[in-house]
């Protein structure tokens, strides 16, 4: 059955064809998985501007609410 | 003996071609969720930005707004 | 008959070092795939708060938009 040199080398080729195949996946993978990494910090970042912002927006509504609205309203 | 074992290796190797094309598609799917995810972020960036200079305007407009206050209370006070 | 047998030999250990790999790949896949559904979800909350930071800040707005701002406007 293995007469034939072309069938061996053809064998050969499919073998290796997925071994690069899987070389190349590998590669996708690792930009993938630095992509994700970049991704996760930089939604890090938005969540943490996004606390800050929470901080200061409860107290300027607690603030606002005391301001003389109603003196300003009497006054026009 | 020989005859078996390359058969054998004949369904091992369309085994691991199947998988192979099944991760290429998945890698592809999650290329496309990331760059999804890509714009989705330099969105949520922008807002978060705009946001924080409206929350900056009102604070000012409190603050100018208690000071002016105090004015009034001591032009009423005179 | 040897030399055969030699080949069949390399192929199962070509085989078989490709099979470990593949199967790394999609431990790695799955792994990548959990960070990015949660990733997903954490923009979901992201654009929520930031919905709600809005609602906040609306009437925050309309609120100190009727405050007397500059002085000259209480002169005149």
């Amino acid at each position: 059955f293995l007469e034939q040199a072309t069938l061996v080398n053809a064998w050969d080729r499919l073998l290796m064809d997925n071994g690069e195949k899987i070389s190349q996946l590998n590669g996708d993978m690792e930009r993938v998985k630095i992509d994700q990494q970049r991704l996760e910090q930089e939604l890090d970042f938005v969540l943490s501007q996004q606390l800050e912002q929470e901080e200061m927006l409860r107290p300027l509504e607690a603030a606002v609410e005391q301001l003389p609205v109603a003196s300003h309203q009497q006054h026009a | 003996d020989l005859n078996n074992r390359l058969q054998l290796q004949e369904a091992e190797t369309a085994i691991q071609q199947s998988r192979l094309e099944m991760i290429t598609q998945e890698i592809a799917s999650l290329q496309h969720r990331q760059s999804d995810m890509v714009a989705k972020i330099e969105k949520y960036k922008r807002r978060q930005l705009e946001l924080g200079h409206r929350v900056l305007k009102v604070m000012a407009k409190q603050e100018i707004s208690r000071k002016a206050g105090f004015a009034i209370q001591g032009e009423e006070e005179q």
